[in-house]
């Protein structure tokens, strides 16, 4: 069983609330929620609609069209059967006199039984609840602590006026009542802050700010400090000074502010100092569409700042991915010295997911410190690839340098041929280091694949979901999805290639970017790719028709 | 003025301070940044600091190739970068006594935005700005602070920008110890940097500091000339006073001393959830648990 | 305070301003830009300008959103970048009226550095800073002008950072025409938009202008219940007592009018060199030859 | 013949006015010079020293050692038999007393002749004069008008001392009167002069500040406005803005500038405003080696931003090709409104040069304007690939709207799928098109060729004379330059390949950033690679060296 609800309305006029009532409530009864927020660059107005999956097994990503289909105002309406399935229904408000279809809530009698302004959304939640089986108490979940009771009460009145307009159709699942609803950057969020984070300063920009909002919301219960930057330059500068000092330390930001931070990359880099970026993609060029999707920053990450140096990329696959790869990210920073970028996208940023509690238990924070009296430490020592590291005040005695240009083992500068090249040599070894210790990809489908699927990043979930649809087709399909993105192991491929028939690239862009990238670094190349970039996220109907095409095109 | 001291004249004590180095500077023999040095590395020294005590912060300049020459920490950023970077410095361990170094044109040109904002933060630092009027280690270009129509190595018919008023600036910003020195006045100098480290929150001390090579008009003798202490009666505690002494620059003199001074909190001691230098706190994976339960 | 019109006013003579588009903003209902455009839309109309002589430069931001309401030539750059842009397109054609509109957080925060720097150049423009003392296109974070200790939806316990204050930063950079006003009061707004389009400079206007929507402490009333106009007898050529004047915000009061007043030539009169505008210079390969020449 | 001289010493003794002195005479009898500056970053102090190459034909790259070697002090002393070679002269000032070798300039009776504080070095600039057999009367030329009377008067009598130390060895070449000194910041220069610069905005940095010098000197007489502006930011934004209103406009940088102008360059390029932009790069990462060389922000640059775009790299060859090559970039800017950035290094910029006098006569400029009052007029037609551009002001009509979001074809803001997509086509197609206009690659060496070079921007220098050198000694050598790097066309290879044995990729960086370009659009792989990343620049005798270990490794 799996169905889907899209919300639909002007920005402001409660679209958020509505969706966090019922996923909450069926996430409670047991049922799997996958859910994305389709959302303007715009604070009030506009047209903007939540799409919400449910279903008794996981889910990885939504689906265009909806069963359900809850119309705030007439723009949504107008929209309602673009956006349904042939027999999906729409619930909307109206007159008895007008000509509306499906299930129509009377706008008089709603307004006897409530005098909430938002009595039809209320009532329309009421009405999917009981859809999905849920005995009439959970309505009592219906309360915002933020409002008054009055508000409370009257919006209990329209829920229980839609309530009693449906009957159940599904049963909830007797399964996953532990389970935990999260979004891509809280998870994100929570991931830093398991591996010890201690400062986060960032500027606002979406699709990002989520990070930063969850982690100020919990400043004082964890003891971080959370500062909003005057500029994305200051506050990735104040994490690498922050992360010079010892702490861990983060910034996040979406590409035009990842742009400004270029060059102090570049010095975390050269200074050694470990930081973890959090860039949100959204699609540009330069402003773009700022609350939108796309997986076109990747190329641009992984060359980003002047110079050569060794850097890590880190696409988490899903909400729950989000929050280990987080994690491992803060992990590789320390052990290597090295800047890691943890590179996202609105799709995840925007995405609310049932998953299983965070087990922490077998999370170990590995900080790779030199915490010993060291005589005549050497802070830079060229033959140090990971470890040994040393900060201000780590012991009563050591003097720390931390500097931005070529220098030699203690951190003076020099200019001096020898140490330019042992910088450099010791950077290429690292990356060589990086490269054995990051994650291989994930391979999942058909043992006897012929056609492999390749992807990153947030684009895994609507491919894992076609996957099972394909092979429920009889397809012989499989696919290989990279969390650790860059630096790609040369032999990253070999047990992969010389099975597949078809290797076809899936991503979030035009230009193929990690498939060139896969191309450069293995000389693996693909045979068609599926690509999107309009700035809505893929669904698995899109990636099983797109596969279709190619293999028509074939034959 | 009075007292113009050698710029060597901390020479006598270096055997037995602790910050003094052996290092070779790349600075231009007779350049006002050796007396700078000297001077920070004095009163460091008076004051009974340890080089493990200490922290310097600079962003890339002549000016800023500071912490280099000195035994301390060091935190040599990127042009312009240093503030922020000392803001996540502090943020992270306030137990070091805090120093930014740096050019004009690193903190007043490159760097402005973050001088504005982190004052207005207030950070717990003292921020020795070397004003030398000039680019110096990109040979002679024209700085923030270098006046209208002066010729520079690039602007070969003279500024077209109203120089900055960096101390003007720093009041209306309402930084909270705004000085005046001159590297040719070590002594000043020296009283300035003990001032500025004994005040609680963002002190500012903008050094005239001659460019022996790139600056043949606010030279060393340019300074002296006009330069006169503030006198006694000056009230730097009031704004409006302390505005107007600071419109007085150049050939009307230019006031040395303390310009301004207000008590007001620090960046830490507003945030009063942190009751103990950041880096202090313990922290493991299960710290989440708590927020992770609430989401069942 | 007198004369709070609506925020619609300027809706009767629509139909024949040439400004006035039907295009729709995605402002909120009740936002205190609506008033801004309109104001503008009516001065330029009123001074019988053309669409056709007037640049409207933005960086992102709600309020930088107005160059896309506005029928005249528009740039919308990037979030803080406005003021270099404007730069640029000043040198290049200094024959159109110029206007930036932009957001607090635009101006001072993201463009804080251009800010400074541009008012010493002394651009030849009109700057009207929409400040709602809020981030409202990102959903309510606070701005350099959001008040030490207010909530924000991010600083859940209040902001951390002293205000900055625009005008008396403004007074102490130079800037020759520093003024403020008020969205809810258009008619103070033309003579103010007037009053800066008459000067030949720099002409900052900091309006106060209500976020419905994210920021509930600067409201429509709460500004309108502590503004009050300039007196006569305020001299706005006396640096100092503009800047003590600039010093009054908040419940004492929130002064509205021209703080400070200063002629000095413009950035483009400090070009001597160029007699014309920029663009209109013929230019062919063979120019450089006698630089060539020069060179055997 | 082909001699080199290297005039050493302290950065402030003198050494530019030295190398200045012997370059611009030994020019002007009919020499070929090709100089370059190794220089620490730092004012006074240090060692620096500057190498020139004198020959009677072409030459393109320096030597490591000198036949001649100026000693401007102790340390420069210690330095010459490193420096030198075999059969090296150095030139050193010095007591009787002292042991010295080579050719001593007695301190004594030079302070008798001249009052100079710069006597040694006049003396060498006379004895080398000579040296190369000029008449006494050019040393009428060591005239600078910057000094006084008395001094010339006292630099002209040493020179005579040192004229009449020695003896003519060479004869100077009947050949090339009329060539001109030129470095490699002022080519790019005047390459955008000659394009119709109206506006130049930068923020001062090594190695790129050269350029800006140059067109800040020549602000009256060109009628042109050059800009230092506060950061690198403001540089590429007011450029922009200029652009946007019309005239061609430029900033330039070094990589850590170029850093803080990625959102920017991502902004010209959705706003679709031509804009030029000139990266002369140093080693990195962040602060690096400010005054030294290296060839590595290619992958940079090349994806540098968010989002996906058309962009274009043009990366001159020498000195002379970077006049002609910036030339280009404008009218290619202005054809595509795209942003161009020409991406020269240290070397080329402090590398001085006789060239034949640049050609004005040929070159064209092409705006690509629209200039009609055209109703309906769509800045941003979806179809429009190149040309067809008004600005504000262009017409007595139309107005302007540039825009950084994406964009309907008049530039107001939207969300919509369609023009998303239309957008992003556009750029790809953009791209196509710019590919098939780009300059193919210099080919050189060799018809027979079996060992094939491959190589891009100012490698070429000693690549070019090293291929020569190969080819002397009975070697099947040959090389392909690139100028225009990026895009790369997929069949740029394709006539190259089949004959090469063996494909050999060199350039100033470890990482083979081109090479890695090349096979990720071509497929091209090469065999072997010769790399410099000391900071110091190529010879074209370190390269046969690697050439030789490279085919001593295959036998
Ligand atoms: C991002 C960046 N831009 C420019 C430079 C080049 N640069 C180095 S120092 C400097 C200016 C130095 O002036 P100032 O800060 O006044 O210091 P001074 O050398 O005069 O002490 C510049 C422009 C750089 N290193 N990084
Ligand atoms: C480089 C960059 N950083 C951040 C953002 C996100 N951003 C867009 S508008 C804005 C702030 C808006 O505040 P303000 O300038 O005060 O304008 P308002 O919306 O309040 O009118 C921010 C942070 C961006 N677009 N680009
Ligand atoms: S260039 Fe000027 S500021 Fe720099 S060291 Fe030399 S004299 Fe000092
Ligand atoms: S968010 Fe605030 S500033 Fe923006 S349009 Fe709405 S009310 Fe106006
Ligand atoms: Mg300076
Ligand atoms: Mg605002």
């Amino acid at each position: 069983m799996k169905k889907t609800i899209i919300v639909a309305g002007a920005a402001g006029e409660g679209i958020n609330t509505v969706e966090r009532f019922i996923e909450r409530i069926l996430k409670k009864v047991g049922y799997e929620i996958f859910s994305y927020k389709n959302y303007m660059s715009r604070v009030r107005g506009g047209y903007n609609y939540s799409t919400i999956v449910i279903s008794d097994k996981p889910i990885l990503s939504i689906e265009d069209q909806a069963d359900y289909f809850v119309a705030l105002n007439q723009v949504a309406y107008a929209n309602a059967r673009l956006q349904l399935k042939e027999d999906g229904i729409c619930l909307v408000e109206g007159d008895p006199s007008e000509e509306k279809e499906n299930l129509i809530f009377d706008r008089s009698l709603l307004k006897e039984v409530s005098k909430s302004k938002n009595a039809f959304s209320m009532a329309a939640v009421g009405a999917l609840l009981r859809v999905f089986g849920c005995e009439q108490e959970v309505l009592n979940d219906l309360n915002n602590s933020k409002w008054t009771d009055e508000v409370n009460a009257s919006n209990m009145q329209a829920a229980v006026f839609g309530f009693e307009k449906t009957q159940p159709l599904f049963a909830p699942p007797e399964n996953l009542k532990t389970r935990i609803l999260m979004g891509g950057n809280q998870a994100v969020a929570l991931g830093a802050l398991s591996a010890g984070l201690s400062f986060y300063s960032a500027y606002p920009m979406a699709p990002s700010t989520g990070i930063m909002t969850y982690l100020a919301s919990v400043e004082k219960e964890m003891h971080i400090i959370v500062e909003q930057a005057e500029d994305e330059i200051a506050g990735i500068m104040a994490a690498v000074g922050a992360s010079s000092n010892g702490v861990r330390a983060m910034t996040g930001t979406s590409g035009g502010g990842f742009a400004l931070k270029v060059e102090t990359i570049g010095f975390a880099a050269v200074s050694e100092t470990p930081i973890v970026i959090a860039n949100v993609q959204r699609p540009g060029p330069a402003t773009g569409l700022p609350t939108r999707t796309e997986q076109a920053d990747l190329a641009f990450v992984a060359t980003a700042s002047q110079g050569e140096f060794s850097r890590i990329i880190l696409a988490p696959l899903t909400v729950e991915d989000a929050f280990y790869t987080t994690f491992r990210a803060f992990n590789l920073a320390d052990e290597y010295q090295v800047p890691v970028v943890i590179l996202t996208d609105q799709l995840l940023a925007d995405t609310t997911q049932s998953i299983p509690k965070f087990k922490t238990d077998d999370l170990k924070i590995e900080r790779h410190l030199n915490t010993e009296i060291t005589p005549d430490y050497k802070r830079y020592a060229f033959d140090q690839i990971s470890g040994n590291r040393k900060y201000p005040g780590i012991d009563a005695e050591t003097l720390i340098m931390t500097d931005s240009h070529v220098h030699d083992e203690y951190g003076a500068v020099t200019e001096e041929v020898e140490a330019t090249l042992a910088l450099k040599r010791k950077f290429l070894k690292r990356i060589e280091a990086i490269k054995k210790t990051l994650k291989k990809p994930l391979f999942y489908g058909d043992q006897a694949y012929e056609t492999l699927f390749i992807t990153w990043g947030s684009t895994y979930g609507a491919l894992k979901d076609a996957v099972d649809e394909l092979i429920l087709k009889g397809e012989k399909v499989a696919l290989l999805a990279f969390s650790d993105v860059f630096p790609l192991d040369k032999e990253v491929m070999d047990p992969y290639v010389s099975q597949a028939k078809c290797i076809i690239n899936v991503e979030g862009n035009a230009m193929n970017q990690f498939g060139m990238i896969l191309r450069m670094e293995t000389g693996v190349m693909f045979d068609a790719s599926i690509n999107k970039y309009d700035g809505r996220p893929f669904s698995s109907a899109y990636i099983i028709n797109e596969f279709e095409v190619i293999n028509h095109g074939k034959h | 003025m009075v007292n113009i001291n050698t710029t060597f004249e901390g020479e006598k004590n270096k055997s037995d301070n602790p910050f003094v180095t052996n290092n070779p500077t790349s600075w231009c023999p007779g350049c006002g940044n050796f007396s700078i040095l000297d001077s920070i590395n004095q009163t460091l020294h008076e004051l009974d600091y340890k080089p493990q005590d200490v922290l310097m912060v600079s962003g890339i300049g002549q000016a800023a190739k500071l912490p280099h020459y000195i035994r301390a920490h060091g935190l040599n950023t990127l042009h312009g970068r240093a503030i922020p970077a000392a803001m996540g410095a502090q943020a992270a361990n306030d137990t070091f006594k805090l120093f930014i170094t740096s050019g004009d044109g690193d903190t007043y040109g490159e760097g402005g935005n973050h001088f504005m904002h982190n004052i207005r933060r207030n950070l717990d630092l003292v921020h020795i700005v070397h004003d030398n009027q000039v680019y110096g280690l990109t040979k002679g270009q024209g700085s923030p602070t270098t006046a209208m129509g002066q010729k520079t190595r690039l602007q070969f018919d003279g500024m077209r920008h109203d120089p900055l008023n960096p101390v003007a600036l720093a009041i209306s910003l309402g930084c909270g110890f705004v000085a005046r020195s001159f590297s040719g006045d070590p002594k000043h100098l020296k009283e300035m940097i003990k001032a500025a480290m004994a005040y609680k929150g963002y002190a500012l001390i903008d050094v005239m500091q001659p460019c022996v090579t790139f600056n043949h008009v606010n030279t060393f003798k340019w300074y002296k000339d006009r330069a006169f202490y503030i006198p006694e009666t000056h009230d730097p505690t009031d704004k409006v006073r302390a505005f107007e002494l600071a419109q007085t620059f150049g050939d009307a003199g230019i006031p040395m001393g303390i310009l301004y001074r207000e008590e007001k909190s620090t960046f830490m001691q507003r945030i009063p959830h942190i009751d103990r230098p950041l880096i202090a706190y313990p922290r493991k994976p299960s710290d989440i648990d708590g927020l992770i339960d609430q989401m069942v």
